[in-house]
């Protein structure tokens, strides 16, 4: 039997993946950034899983302009990662276990969830740079990755709510899957920050606190912030956060929390990361 | 039916931000078609020789080419641009996201990047144009 | 106020859209296929609605290849006939209504359906046969269509039962827009048939007839046919049907029928066709 | 958690019928790009002008270019192939879609023809690989 055993929660702010690309890691502006990393590139070398479900944004690299699904599930064996006006980033091509996406598919359209798949798709920094994060500079990624891309750009996005049960039925998915794996989720994008307009550089520590506070045990209160509040509190950009939902849903009722870490800025980002154990 | 849990015009009532819609996308769709054709090296090179002549392979508006003749990111946004299009755009000329993110705000380069490193823009005052007016 | 008025199911077999195109339809073939329409193609004449929500399957003309949507909602402004491989259909193109698409998008995403909007597609057959057999050659449609397709094809396909929810939902959405419209909702595909293998040519009338005797009223039962049983009495391609049950839906708890028509064969495909006035 | 309304075994215990899966669809993925291709009138002139040489421009198996040479569609579907990509083939042969799916059935065009006349296959016998067993 299939099990999630953990979830990580990180940023994917493209200047990371610039800096790792680029040597610049031990930059004083960038020390910092790395440092809160080290924690999770070690515990992940113990715990390792065969597949990380990676729910994350495309920027407009491989949908967005003709195609704006609500949820996208990576169906291809591969994926190369996009080129984004600067050269596709120097990372593995990333493997999927088409058995198990196939098997989620099943279950998530039983489950009344009307994903779309995806046959053929470039995954982008919202992607590469969380794997890039945990696993380094390796020249093949050491797990299979099903990537699950969520519509936080285009309004209508979908309500943090409905996020939060797409990830309770991926950990339904998972657990009904034959195979013996261990699996991962990852939610990524956030914290707070707004990429846009005469507001841009917005940057709400107190909101994001609360919600990485929160995320362990009092997800409640997370589940009903409305897209209006995101956008208000947290940026146009700080919408990403219904990402971690998914993730935070899929490692059922109780979590502990491995660790955690807050910066300010990532270019122009709060960058935000944890990693949950799930106990049930 | 559910009901929606705010007004929609509640999403304009955010100061110096624009959101998003299937609406403005629309009016953007040639614009960010040709952003996304700048994930390709030589459509980038083919732009680098002639801007103007590039951009009049795409259905755009005047405007909306002049805006990024003069790399006007704001005015990009105001014409239904969304940002992550547009940094195909500020990607190829080699700028940061931060220096095209920056130049929307009225701040130098400079300016934007001490902010930043400062803890960023604060919310307060930020969250609701009727709240500001009370 | 807009408000869904009436709403109409048809086969849309390519053969049929050929005889027309090619000046067929008084053929002994054809003509007791055309004559079905007849009544409809006076009564519409009176009651042509401001915008037709044409629910209809891509056949591996748009979708299917590289994104297999479960619900794509068109949302271009103009949507040109597809090239199936034998040249375009001479028929006008499509002209969307988009700001009542752009209405439903929001609300059937509040209503947790994870649509796909489509914002570049030529249209099939499937779409463009319906709008053939109702309105005839004009020069252009007289109304505006917003086109939702939906995966028939690709295992796994929403239930019928969703198909039933997404109706209700969309009649919902349509009641809410403010401005004074007359909506249509069509429902295409069907009736039994199988187009591959050994088995093809599978016509079921006793499974069709009971279909079209408890659409009116008898909703229940339609509800809760399950995909394998389509497959089973209808064929493969007959799970069309389930597109039917996003009309009956959106028409509210009581309809009146107006008219029905019941032919085999057309090409490979049982043709049904039914017309049902909206009581509530 | 939904539960399934039947084993998803029983979709292959119908008789003479492949369901279009989602993995099938990736082993086919090559040979429907082949297929789609032909939606474009200058790609099906390349194609008439020379079969073989137009397949190699496609990541296709071999057993599928074979396949489509000899226009044999119920060997496409074995291959994972589906009818509605398939019918892009037929189309661009000029056939109709009646004559590429009866190709599939061991009987010939006029047959058919005559069959779907007469009220197409009854579903008897048709319904259950193993009820028929019983
Ligand atoms: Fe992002
Ligand atoms: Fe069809």
């Amino acid at each position: 039997m299939a099990r999630i055993t953990a979830g990580i929660a990180t940023s994917h702010v493209p200047a990371i993946g610039a800096a790792i690309d680029n040597g610049k890691t031990g930059d004083e502006y960038w020390a910092p950034v790395f440092a809160g990393y080290d924690w999770t590139k070690e515990w992940i070398r113990d715990n390792t899983p065969d597949v990380v479900i990676l729910v994350y944004n495309d920027h407009a690299s491989a949908m967005m302009l003709d195609i704006v699904p609500t949820f996208a599930l990576g169906f291809a064996e591969e994926f190369e990662p996009a080129d984004e006006g600067w050269g596709a980033r120097p990372v593995p091509t990333v493997i999927n276990d088409t058995d198990l996406a196939g098997h989620i598919a099943e279950q998530l359209v039983i489950d009344e969830f009307d994903i779309t798949i995806m046959n053929d798709i470039k995954v982008d920094h919202g992607l590469t740079v969380p794997l890039s994060l945990m696993f380094g500079q390796p020249s093949e990624w050491p797990c299979k990755v099903i990537p699950l891309a969520i519509n936080v750009t285009q309004f209508p996005t979908p309500s943090g709510d409905r996020c939060w049960q797409l990830g309770a039925a991926i950990r339904d998915a998972v657990r009904s899957f034959p195979e013996d794996l261990t699996v991962q989720v990852w939610g990524t994008g956030g914290m707070s920050h707004q990429l846009q307009g005469p507001r841009a550089g917005l940057i709400n520590p107190e909101f994001d606190n609360a919600f990485l506070d929160n995320l362990t045990s009092h997800t409640t209160a997370l589940r009903h912030i409305t897209r209006l509040e995101y956008l208000r509190q947290a940026g146009t950009e700080g919408i990403e956060l219904i990402m971690w939902l998914v993730m935070r849903a899929a490692l059922g009722k109780s979590v502990e929390e491995l660790h955690r870490f807050y910066h300010v800025p990532a270019s122009n980002t709060a960058v935000g990361h944890i990693v949950l154990k799930a106990l049930d | 039916m559910r009901h929606r849990l705010y007004p929609l015009e509640d999403l304009e009532d955010i100061p110096g931000t624009t959101v998003f819609t299937a609406k403005r996308s629309r009016q953007a769709y040639h614009l960010h078609k040709f952003c996304m054709s700048l994930m390709d090296a030589a459509n980038r090179e083919a732009f680098k020789q002639d801007e103007r002549a590039y951009l009049d392979r795409f259905r755009m508006s005047e405007e909306q080419k002049q805006a990024v003749l003069d790399r006007d990111f704001s005015r990009l946004i105001d014409l239904g641009g969304n940002i992550y299009f547009l940094v195909k755009l500020s990607n190829t000329d080699g700028w940061s996201t931060q220096k095209a993110v920056g130049s929307m705000t009225g701040m130098t380069a400079d300016e934007y990047a001490a902010m930043m490193r400062a803890g960023g823009r604060s919310p307060e005052g930020q969250r609701s144009i009727r709240d500001n007016l009370k």
